[in-house]
């Protein structure tokens, strides 16, 4: 027995570790919040580095700090249990979120589609030579997509669909974003739903986007999205406002500044300068495209990943 | 020595060799590997990343290392609470401690707390099994001595369990240091925690491959160093007992 | 049968030179039992080594019936002083005998009649699907003892085989020895530190100095065919030659004492 | 009876007091254990279990296989050969130190998505305590056995097969444990990247989906499967280690 009472010890220190670590928006001696965001450290959260660097947080009494999860299944949990105060998440997954009422809400636009075919920052693409040439012609094909059961294989369905093909017999399949170019380049899959920077690989290397699935699911697709836990938009919703206040700053500032977004990459990826210069950068509005975000939830609807469900977009959107 | 470097030359030119020889694509030579890793060098996210992998790895270990040795030699000294805890014992260990990513996730998001609570699960049981090994190993003459000339239980621990128990204890040091770094950069790049495993899952996400072969070097090179460092502890510490004695002749 | 001839063994490692076996010369006739007994650290059992082909030497040569010596030769057994070490503990008794016999090729129903014999022979009937380390030590000895013999060596090396032993067992085992060596008209060359078991034992009595080793002396033991424990032990010449041995060994260790130890030795 | 008694006793007092604290548990993500368990039935069907721990179960079968081979294989080589231990030590020991899951994605680069890249990432972490304890064991072949084999004309194949394979099995089979905690572990990881079935895969798939309850029960399934496959792997060594385990009570008694 105790054995289990250090082995509690042990679990117990863990939890008091993990209580003080909780909600401390704890002022400093300026007054400043101090705010952690979950993000991922890919090209969709530029603005909330440029906007950190240029000072519109801690305009507004926010000191940031930035913490790279591997995707959002670390972040929302992180976000729910206080770890962090705002998190960043692609819409489908949030939708999910909220069929399971997760608490939590959307508090800011994130990053959205360019609404231009041939011009946007993802696409489905396929290796140099490949007969595919048309997004009908994935009909029955293996694609790669990096999640399985989300905003990718939604999406690119639809693309199908609306051009004329069917979209039952699609095989996909689970890639990191970064393996795409190499697996499309050894033909493990046929064709791949690819973002930037591993776009630019793949067109580098000769491949052709076929379909641009988030143009084609809804004009000006909103795609991901800030978010807080409805305790914290409860408990302190001046916080939440000046965030939201400096997050809409930073996502105009960064749209009209495509090159200082293409340096601020720098600091948080390892993108190569080259790459860097040439990629294609999303559209970073300040408003969400609800219309899309129903689209979201229609599709996903329609594909099943909500288990039945139906996504209440009153609950999760402002 | 001559030989033994011959190895790593081999690997180091076979690498170099098969990407420009157009073998293999998607593998950098060793040239470039070292050019992005002198270049990781430069940068002092690199040493922070480094200086958080330590960190974690050194928590952990002390935090597992310290719970393992107690339990062990408090459960180990008293036969029925050994008998009581086996199962569970034997029940908690093999759980992988990946299971434990999404609890990890939970109790502390992304922070130090997520790989810290990976390492010192993992790191526990090799320590803690390594003690239960050692105190049953006690030789019951020695036992039997000790109780004839009426030590207290204090007295038993400190002069037939402990000395008998040591070489098990470095054993299950060494076994853990090795997990605990492994484990250490896992959460890190499975949970995205600080340290080497999440700039590796950055570089790997930016296509930066040169970089990230660089930075799998340099954890192959860190573990090394706590393999090579742990054996040299283990000998220093235990010079006089017999399993290093053996080693050593000849 | 064995000839040994200037035999030399020079150890290096990286720093230093040590020189076990200076220069020795000795022969076994066919038949013979020879002990062979110097100090400890007299490097017997690098000699042995040599002999069993075990151990390439610097110089000079070992030759069985003629043949240089060159890697285990045929027809050799070998018993060891760590009888513990020297069976193949994941092996029963019976697998442990037979192991070498079928490395000859021994057809198998020979192979059984072999391995029950020797067992037998060596009083260990009804073991042989016991492990070895379910058996006493004495016992053990004996199965190492019963695998020599199964072989049916032309010479048999034995490597202070009893020095591990009870007083006891060491009794009942130098009988043993004597029977087998009297029964199977197997050659032995024996080698040992005790004096008194050398000269019990042997036809013949080579003396060894202390490292780096030469032939002291040697004395051929007179005493006759039929020994016990409890008469030759008593027997006045038994007395004498073992002095004389005594004496020997005594000059020889003298004769160390101004010489730096030799840390390598064994 | 008692010996029942005392296996089960603290299990099911953990699981009680696990059961009885989390019943009211308001929070998200730690469900009550209640609801935990009644997912687990739910969840884990016999279909389910065919579809998902079946494929996780090959792959693990197969790597852990492959490893044990190749490390047994190329470690007695090393083992037995001084001058190639020199040259190969540097390099094992670097390959050894390099965790694991951060080849997934180099392997992947290499061997592609499928069942083969999963294999083969359980194979690049288990060879090396297979490997390195197996050097370890040959190298530590009594000399007195080494010679007696030699003297008794014990060589090649059968030097292998009766002196250094046997002689370094406790070894090889502690390697061979410390293996499977890390196949298991490497099976999880390996499904958790580019796997469309697999334990793994269904326990992040749950995770992302916030299907808490069925990610917990997939934990504990899991857990058992660790434990079963240990009592399995104690099981096989007593029966092969018999032996070994007589000569250490009977060196200590």
């Amino acid at each position: 027995m105790r054995r289990w009472i250090a082995g509690l010890a042990v679990l117990a220190l863990a939890a008091a570790g993990a209580g003080c670590g909780s909600g401390d928006a704890g002022k400093d001696s300026g007054g400043a919040d101090k705010v952690k965001v979950g993000v991922i450290p890919i090209v969709d959260v530029a603005p909330i580095y440029l906007g950190q660097q240029k000072g519109f947080f801690s305009a507004r009494r926010i000191e940031l700090t930035m913490e790279s999860g591997q995707g959002g299944a670390a972040i929302v949990p992180g976000v729910v249990s206080g770890q962090f105060q705002f998190g960043f998440s692609n819409l489908t997954s949030l939708l999910i979120a909220q069929t399971r009422n997760v608490p939590i809400k959307v508090v800011a636009n994130g990053v959205a589609s360019t609404g231009q075919a041939g011009k946007d920052f993802g696409g489905v693409a396929v290796r140099k030579g490949s007969p595919i040439t048309k997004p009908a012609d994935l009909a029955g094909k293996k694609i790669a997509v990096n999640t399985l059961k989300n905003i990718g294989d939604t999406t690119v369905r639809e693309s199908v669909r609306k051009a004329g093909g069917d979209p039952a017999g699609i095989t996909f399949v689970e890639i990191p974003f970064a393996n795409m170019p190499a697996a499309l380049e050894a033909g493990q899959v046929d064709a791949a739903w690819v973002v930037e920077p591993s776009l630019s690989a793949v067109t580098a290397a000769g491949g052709r986007v076929v379909a641009w699935n988030y143009v084609d699911a809804a004009p000006a697709l909103t795609v991901a999205a800030y978010f807080a836990s409805t305790k914290l938009i409860a408990d302190d919703a001046d916080l939440v406002e000046r965030f939201t206040a400096a997050m809409n700053e930073s996502l105009t500032y960064a749209d009209a500044h495509p090159d200082e977004v293409r340096a601020v990459l720098g600091s948080y990826t390892k993108i190569d300068p080259k790459v860097r210069a040439a990629l294609t950068l999303p559209k970073w509005p300040t408003t969400i495209n609800r219309s899309s975000v129903e689209t979201l939830a229609k599709l996903g609807a329609q594909d099943g990943i909500f288990a039945g469900a139906t996504p209440d977009l009153t609950k999760i959107l402002p | 020595m001559i030989l033994r470097l011959s190895g790593l030359a081999g690997l180091l030119l076979l690498v170099e060799a098969l990407p420009r020889l157009g073998l293999v694509a998607d593998l950098p030579p060793t040239s470039r590997i070292l050019t992005a890793l002198a270049d990781e060098a430069g940068t002092t996210a690199f040493w922070a990343a480094v200086g958080d992998t330590l960190t974690a790895w050194a928590l952990g270990l002390v935090i597992a290392v310290a719970a393992g040795v107690t339990g062990g030699l408090v459960i180990g000294a008293v036969p029925a609470l050994r008998a009581w805890t086996a199962s569970t014992v034997e029940f908690l260990r093999p759980i992988p401690s990946v299971a434990l990513i999404p609890l990890a996730v939970l109790l502390y998001g992304t922070s130090l707390g997520s790989t810290l609570l990976l390492v010192v699960y993992a790191a526990f049981w090799q320590v803690l099994v390594q003690v239960l090994y050692g105190v049953a190993d006690v030789d019951p003459v020695a036992d039997e001595t000790a109780r004839s000339f009426r030590f207290s239980p204090w007295a038993r621990l400190r002069h037939v369990l402990w000395p008998t128990a040591l070489p098990y204890v470095f054993t299950g040091i060494r076994l853990a240091a090795a997990v605990a770094l492994v484990l250490a950069v896992t959460a890190e790049l499975v949970i995205g925690a600080p340290g080497l495993g999440s700039v590796i899952a950055v570089a790997q996400s930016s296509g930066a491959l040169p970089t990230m072969y660089a930075l799998i070097v340099v954890t192959g090179l860190l573990g090394v160093a706590i393999n090579i460092g742990a054996r040299y502890a283990e000998r220093r510490f235990l010079s006089w007992h017999q399993s290093v004695r053996a080693e050593m002749a000849l | 049968m064995l000839e040994v001839q200037d035999l030399r063994k020079v150890y290096r490692s990286d720093r230093r030179e040590v020189e076990a076996l200076r220069d020795l010369t000795f022969t076994v006739d066919a038949g013979e039992l020879v002990c062979l007994v110097g100090p400890s650290g007299c490097g017997k059992t690098t000699l042995l080594r040599c002999i069993a082909g075990l151990l390439d030497p610097t110089g000079g040569a070992v030759r069985v019936d003629g043949r240089e010596v060159a890697g285990p030769p045929p027809g050799m057994a070998v018993v060891f002083q760590e009888y513990g070490r020297s069976l193949f503990p994941w092996m029963t008794v019976r697998d442990n005998v037979e192991l070498p016999l079928k490395q000859k090729k021994i057809p198998k129903a020979r192979r059984a009649t072999l391995v029950a014999d020797s067992l037998a022979a060596v009083g260990l009937d009804g073991t042989q699907t016991a492990y070895p380390w379910q058996l006493s030590g004495g016992m053990q000895q004996r199965v190492a003892i019963a695998r020599a013999v199964a072989y049916e060596p032309s010479i048999l090396l034995m490597d202070e085989p009893f020095a591990a032993v009870d007083a006891q067992t060491r009794a009942d085992l130098e009988d043993l020895v004597r029977e087998l060596w009297q029964r199977l008209g197997v050659t032995i060359l024996f080698v040992t530190h005790d004096i008194d078991e050398a000269v019990y034992l042997g036809q013949r009595v080579i003396m060894l100095s202390a490292s780096p080793t030469v032939v002291q002396d040697q004395l051929t033991v007179d005493l006759p065919a039929a020994r016990d424990q409890l008469h030759t032990r008593a027997d006045p010449r038994f007395t004498a030659q073992r002095t004389r041995v005594y004496e020997q060994i005594q000059a020889a260790k003298g004769r160390t004492a101004a010489q730096p130890p030799a840390p390598l030795g064994s | 009876m008692r010996r029942a008694l005392r296996l089960l006793a603290l299990p099911a007092l953990l699981f009680t007091v696990w059961y009885a604290a989390s019943l009211g548990s308001e929070n998200f993500y730690a469900p009550p254990l209640r609801t935990i368990l009644a997912a687990f039935a739910d969840t884990w069907t016999p279909e389910r279990l065919r579809a998902d721990v079946l494929p996780s179960l090959g792959r693990l079968t197969a790597g852990y296989a492959l490893a044990a081979v190749l490390g047994v294989a190329l470690g007695v080589a090393v083992g037995a050969n001084r001058r190639l231990r020199a040259a190969a030590e540097p390099v094992l020991e670097f390959f050894r130190a390099v965790p694991p899951p951060v080849l997934v994605p180099v392997i992947m680069l290499f061997a592609g998505i499928g069942d083969g890249m999963k294999i083969i990432v359980i194979v690049s972490g288990c060879v090396w305590p297979v490997l390195l304890n197996t050097v370890e064991g040959v190298r530590a072949v009594d000399g007195v056995l080494s010679d007696t084999s030699r003297a008794y004309g014990v060589t090649g194949v059968a030097r292998l097969r009766h002196l250094l394979l046997p002689a370094a099995s406790p070894q090889i089979v502690a390697g061979l444990r410390q293996a499977l905690s890390i196949a298991i572990i490497l099976m999880v990881i390996s499904e958790m990247v580019a796997a469309s079935n697999g334990l793994g895969f269904t326990i992040v798939q749950f995770q992302r989906s916030f299907a808490i309850p069925e990610m917990w029960s997939g934990i504990i399934l899991l857990g058992l499967l660790g434990f079963v496959l240990s009592e399995l792997f104690r099981l096989a060594e007593r029966f092969l280690l018999a032996w070994y385990h007589g000569l250490r009570d009977a060196s200590r008694s």
